[in-house]
């Protein structure tokens, strides 16, 4: 059957997405060294993927995306430190915390400009600055979260120096939910949602009922953002007020629109450039880094990362949804 | 109560003149330009160059300070800023963002990373009693100025052949260009008096909010929500909504305490843009 | 005599403006009605008032016979009241599949599931009939935007199908189609099954008189007259109006 | 396979990561090259080029090598690049550390990788607990604030408003003030807070001025000072009879030239001042100015200088010796003079022991300076001794 078949073909593996996800857990044999930058960028590809949750699919952009990531932090610090430093049940619960504040905040951005929904998600992260910086007893102020002592992987391997587990532990965590989010951008709900970025009155005149909807994948991104944070918390043992910074927000978005939105890898390979461009610009010249990380950025957008990306978006596009 | 009052305008004012030619570019022109306050910046670098180096008067500053500004305007307009008119808002916020990045590190490496500060004239320091009110004479000083030129902006924008054809090439460029506007040329001379703008705003600004290489990105969060608030349709908007934020920001940090007055701004932020998504003072749709 | 949809004095007021002035209107089970009107007589509105995407002023919008005055577009839709659009509003980086899926899984309530892909069997086989109905069946894996603009109207009025609509709301469907094409979807509006009732809302005054066994005419936001076809054209007040409209209808 | 893997995963980090018997000593100086805190990391930078450059790159036979890394700030950054700096680079020194967060966030990798954090800027007494492997060449906010307070008193101040920005080492400084304030019998009136991201004084001082104290305590973070001091001014509060006390940062010598008469007058205590009467500190001075453009050190600068001073010093005792444990022997108790004057490691607390002087900002050939009138010997980190 023609139509069956149609589909199958949308949701089916590529080669190149093979590859990738082999090299990514091929890079845990690599040598030490380089598995803290690796870490790293495993957490911003997951924090950059849960952007594109609500930015690629649904349209909705976000200037204050920390708050979920610095909620999730924040959520996995506190219980490592207070109930049992298991670092599973500890991510679980930065899930479920992060969601929650993301089913509540939805409504917030429900309608609006771009404009609008910049300044609200902006204004929802700063003020949960503020209340983190105010509740020094929970959350240690300026100073950091504390004491943190993070409980072995499976109850086998601890957080080394090295980085190793750690990267072993972001990149599992973000393969899982990378799959799940690539099930969830095939099923009907991320087609509906697709049909709400491009026109939601549209949308919604073939019976699609968007209000459920958003509040539904803002949830779901909120949870993604949480993960990302308790990663940071639980590999690094420290959570400080930074995790809900507005250059966090600012950066996942930049790291997500240099790779591209609207298809899963794009916050990966954001991510991915982003931080390599990051630690190999600030390596060689720590005080001015930000000169050529700045022309980058301007040559990108100049160029056309559409132009520029389509040779190679266009290639990858048909082997990788 | 009524010095605190004073106070919150003089800083609206400044908060209103810095923000307006966002307000334009973003309004108006519909360009999400994060980078609005490099202008400033620059404004205010000239500022103090020209009273360090030189010890030119504080008020030959200001006008230099519009025109350098309004300069780079111009010229990173004419290259750059037009090639992304009508695209996608996500590439402006990449592109503008990068353009901070350089200001700020060629900023930081030409004239190092402290803070810099003026000596105002000594006519402009001090207070002085006003209807039985206190205030400072700078702030003053700014209240006449910024109000002048908030003034001078609506009349501009309703009342000159100027404003006509700006509005006009808003509304529908190719409309406008039918109608022999040269809309090319409108954006830029807008968005280089927008830059200006910003640029006086930064001159008159590094007394009161100090100047460093990362004054863009200090600042640009009240930008947006000086223009958020006040909505996108025209001047008037931005310039109630600056005062708003300048009455609030001082009267919420006065009468409440530090931990609650920080977030007050924010809190009245959401509100406001979820009851009105379009900014509180923009005309309804 | 059956109401499939119904307002009853519905006004809508734009600030000092008033769109739409006390409507009441009535559509009969099966009927095949018209709607027309000069320009800016207050059609759109009207429309966006029945779907749900204004809200009324004044008055009340009933679905065979159930209030749904306050109801969100998209539970109308899935109540039956369904529309298509007049200007070309389909997702163009869409295929006429995913756009099908997107109308038919929605009805079938598997809209929001996240887990199975897009395309079970049920949704599978109800795209295949819509797509044999309307003549789409080879243009499927296509992008929308890359489709005969002939064939992107009948998409249009396919999706709308696939909602399975008890009222439908026609807007201009033949608008903009090069004479070639125009007779496709001529016949696909004539092969609506007949249970299915039909607002037709047009310009172009050879469709309407071809089609509909109802006319009314809307000015000003009000509803000027109703009536057979050969009563509207014999109404001077009608035509007072269209010739008042220089080069018009 | 995977199961070797990890076994040897697990073996290596059991080794302890430092460089035995090499004939380079690394140090990893982290500091925040960008961002808000740039001209700290700047300072920094340039005192330990200077120490290289006057005392040479080679001691007990060991050539010292620094490795300079930006970490914006960012404490997981820090983190991070400390990490890394052990595992790839193995160096046997840690320093830097522009905020707290940053020199805390890195505590436990010093305490693990059992190699010495050598703080040069940050403040928060309690850093030296975090890790037996840190020590601190810079000072705490309470070592400033502590004997403001004691002046203060002495000096007919009786009800003081304090202000602070609301962070940790606002909090520190208004803590540690108020307690020794009304210990000695002063009156707190109110602990205002100002939050960091605050570009407008006016409503705070406002306040201030309004309870008509006899002086107003501030802390501000460096950078923040001159707007504050002019603000206050310009609200006529000097003329009104409010005394400013504070502790160093808000006329920190990096800015205070261009701060412009408004602050003359500002009594303040901290540590290091560029006018410091020492001939030591007159040639640090000099040869700061001539390799920086002319820029003046500020008391971010001696931090780096004086820490860079410590790792040599205990490579000599040492021996060359660059393990972790020999080196943090080496470097308790020891004691030298810097620019600032005779200074100290604790050998208890590994905390830094200084005099702090009393200070009144004055102009001296036409340039603003911080100008000693007063000198308390010794000074140890008060938060740290009450806990005794």
């Amino acid at each position: 059957m023609s139509v069956t078949a149609s589909f199958s073909r949308r949701a089916r593996w590529r080669l190149p997405e093979i590859v990738f996800w082999l090299l990514a857990f091929a890079a845990l044999l690599l040598p030490p060294g380089k598995h803290l930058l690796l870490n790293e960028i495993a957490i911003l590809a997951l924090f950059a993927l849960s952007l594109d949750l609500i930015l690629g699919y649904a349209g909705i952009i976000s200037l204050g995306h920390a708050a979920f990531f610095g909620t999730g932090a924040y959520a996995a610090g506190l219980f490592c430190k207070l109930v049992t430093p298991d670092p599973h049940t500890g991510l679980a619960v930065a899930i479920v915390v992060a969601a929650a504040l993301g089913a509540a905040t939805s409504l917030l951005v429900l309608r609006g400009s771009d404009l609008t929904r910049l300044m609200v998600t902006l204004a929802v992260a700063l003020v949960l600055h503020e209340v983190a910086n105010a509740l020094p007893l929970w959350t240690g102020g300026a100073d950091g979260l504390q004491g943190m002592t993070v409980g072995p992987l499976l109850g086998h391997f601890d957080f080394d120096l090295y980085g190793r587990t750690a990267y072993a532990y972001s990149l599992v965590t973000l393969f899982v939910l990378f799959l799940l989010a690539r099930r969830i951008v095939h099923s009907p709900f991320g087609l509906s949602l697709m049909a709400i970025r491009r026109n939601p009155l549209r949308a919604s005149a073939l019976g699609v009922p968007n209000r459920s909807r958003l509040i539904a994948v803002y949830t779901l991104s909120a949870a993604y953002a949480g993960a990302a944070g308790a990663l940071l918390a639980q590999t690094t043992a420290y959570v400080s007020l930074e995790v809900l910074d507005f250059q966090r927000s600012a950066d996942v978005l930049l790291a997500l629109i240099i790779g591209g939105t609207g298809w899963l890898y794009g916050g990966l390979a954001g991510a991915i450039a982003f931080k390599v461009l990051q630690d190999v610009l600030s390596a060689s010249a720590p005080q001015f880094w930000m000169f050529w990380m700045g022309l980058f950025l301007v040559v990108l957008a100049l160029v056309g990362r559409e132009r520029l990306g389509q040779g190679v978006r266009g290639l990858l596009a048909k082997v990788m949804p | 109560m009524a010095t605190i009052l004073f106070d919150g305008v003089a800083y609206g004012m400044l908060m209103f003149i810095l923000a307006c030619g966002l307000a334009v570019t973003l309004g108006l022109m519909n360009f999400v330009n994060l980078a609005h306050g490099a202008f400033a910046m620059a404004g205010g670098y000239v500022t103090v160059t020209l009273m360090d180096r030189w010890g030119v008067p504080f008020l030959a500053c200001l006008p230099a300070a519009f025109v350098a500004s309004a300069a780079l305007g111009l010229v990173l307009e004419r290259t750059l800023y037009r090639h992304l008119y009508g695209r996608d808002h996500l590439e402006q916020v990449l592109f503008s963002i990068g353009l901070v990045f350089i200001a700020v590190a060629t900023t930081d490496y030409f004239m190092g990373s402290s803070q810099r500060n003026i000596t105002l004239p000594s006519w402009l320091q001090g207070r002085r009693e006003i209807l039985g009110v206190s205030v400072g004479l700078y702030r003053s000083f700014l209240i006449v100025v910024c109000g002048a030129l908030a003034l001078g902006l609506q009349l501009g924008l309703t009342r000159t052949r100027f404003g006509s054809r700006l509005r006009a090439a808003v509304d529908d460029a190719r409309v406008a260009r039918g109608l022999g506007i040269p809309v090319g040329l409108v954006f830029a001379a807008t968005f280089a008096v927008g830059s200006g703008l910003a640029g006086l705003g930064g001159a008159l600004g590094v007394e009161l909010l100090g100047l460093d290489p990362y004054f863009p990105m200090k600042f640009l969060i009240y930008f947006l929500i000086v223009v958020a608030v006040g909505g996108t349709s025209g001047i008037m908007g931005p310039f109630l909504a600056a005062l708003l934020l300048g009455i609030a920001d001082v009267a919420g940090k006065y009468y409440l305490s530090s931990a609650l007055g920080g977030f007050v701004i924010y809190l009245v932020l959401i509100v406001v843009l979820v009851l009105r998504p379009h900014g509180l003072f923009a005309r309804a749709r | 005599m059956d109401v499939a949809l119904e307002t009853r004095n519905l006004g809508k007021r734009f600030g000092g403006l008033v769109a739409t002035n006390g409507v009441s209107f009535k559509l009969e089970r099966g009927a095949r009605h018209a709607l027309i009107g000069p320009n800016g007589a207050g059609k759109t509105t009207f429309v966006n008032l029945l779907t749900g995407v204004l809200a009324p002023s004044a008055g009340r919008v009933l679905l065979e016979d159930e209030d749904i005055t306050g109801l969100r577009p998209e539970t109308r839709v899935r109540r039956g009241l369904v529309r298509t659009f007049q200007i070309n509003q389909l997702f163009a980086d869409l295929t006429p599949l995913e756009t099908l899926a997107l109308a038919a899984g929605e009805r079938l309530g598997y809209g929001g599931r996240w887990w199975p892909p897009v395309g079970g069997r049920t949704v599978a086989r109800e795209i295949e009939h819509v797509a044999t109905r309307f003549g789409l069946g080879d243009v499927l894996d296509r992008r929308t935007d890359t489709l005969p603009y002939g064939k992107q109207r009948l998409l249009e009025i396919a999706v709308a199908f696939a909602c399975a609509p008890r009222v439908l709301l026609l807007d201009e469907p033949a608008a903009g189609v090069p004479a070639a094409e125009r007779q496709d979807i001529l016949d696909a509006i004539a092969a609506l099954p007949a249970d299915v009732s039909v607002l037709l809302i047009e310009h172009d005054m050879d469709l309407v008189f071809s089609f509909a066994q109802r006319i009314s005419v809307l000015v000003d936001g009000a509803l000027l007259v109703e009536g057979t076809p050969a009563e509207i054209e014999a109404d001077p007040r009608v035509r007072a109006v269209y010739l008042g409209e220089a080069g018009h209808g | 396979m995977l199961r070797r893997e990890i076994l040897t995963i697990a073996a290596l980090s059991l080794l302890p990561v430092v460089a035995f018997a090499q004939d380079t000593v690394k140090i990893g100086l982290i500091l925040p090259m960008t961002g808000q805190q740039a001209s700290t990391g700047k300072q920094i930078d340039a005192a330990v080029k200077l120490y290289q450059a006057q005392h040479g790159t080679t001691v007990a036979g060991k050539k010292v090598e620094v490795i300079l890394k930006d970490d914006t700030s960012v404490p997981d950054v820090t983190k991070r690049l400390a990490q890394e700096l052990v595992v790839n680079d193995k160096v046997a020194v840690l320093a830097g550390f522009g905020i707290t967060p940053s020199a805390m966030a890195t505590a436990p990798i010093a305490t693990q990788a059992k190699v010495p954090e050598v703080v040069m800027a940050a403040g928060t007494s309690s850093i030296t607990e975090a890790s037996p492997f840190v020590v601190r060449t810079s000072f705490t906010l309470a070592q400033s604030a502590v004997p403001m307070a004691e002046w203060a008193v002495k000096n007919g101040i009786k009800r003081v408003v304090t202000m602070v920005s609301d962070y940790g080492p606002g909090i520190d400084a208004e803590k540690s003030f108020s307690d020794r304030f009304k210990a000695e019998g002063g009156t707190i009136i109110e602990n205002l807070r100002v939050p960091m991201r605050a570009p407008d004084f006016a409503p705070v001082l406002q306040k201030a001025a309004d309870t008509k104290a006899d002086a107003l305590f501030v802390f501000v973070p460096s950078g923040a000072g001159a707007q504050f001091v002019k603000q206050f001014v310009e609200r006529g509060l000097d003329k009104g009879g409010m005394k400013l006390i504070a502790t160093g940062d808000v006329t920190d010598d990096d800015q205070l030239a261009g701060m412009g008469d408004a602050v003359v007058g500002v009594i303040n205590a901290h540590n290091y001042s560029a006018n410091h009467d020492s001939a030591l500190n007159k040639s640090y001075v000099e040869a700061f100015r001539k390799a920086n453009g002319g820029l003046r050190p500020n008391f971010m600068s001696v931090g780096g200088y004086d820490g860079m001073h410590l790792i040599y010093e205990a490579l000599k005792k040492t021996g060359g010796d660059a393990s972790g444990d020999k080196l943090m022997a080496a470097m308790k108790g020891l004691a030298w003079e810097s620019p600032r004057g005779p200074i100290s490691i604790d050998p208890d607390t590994r905390d830094i022991v200084q005099n702090i002087y009393i200070r009144k900002v004055e102009k001296k050939d036409g340039e603003l300076y911080n100008v000693e009138f007063a000198t308390i010997p010794n000074v140890k980190d008060p938060v740290k001794a009450a806990k005794k």
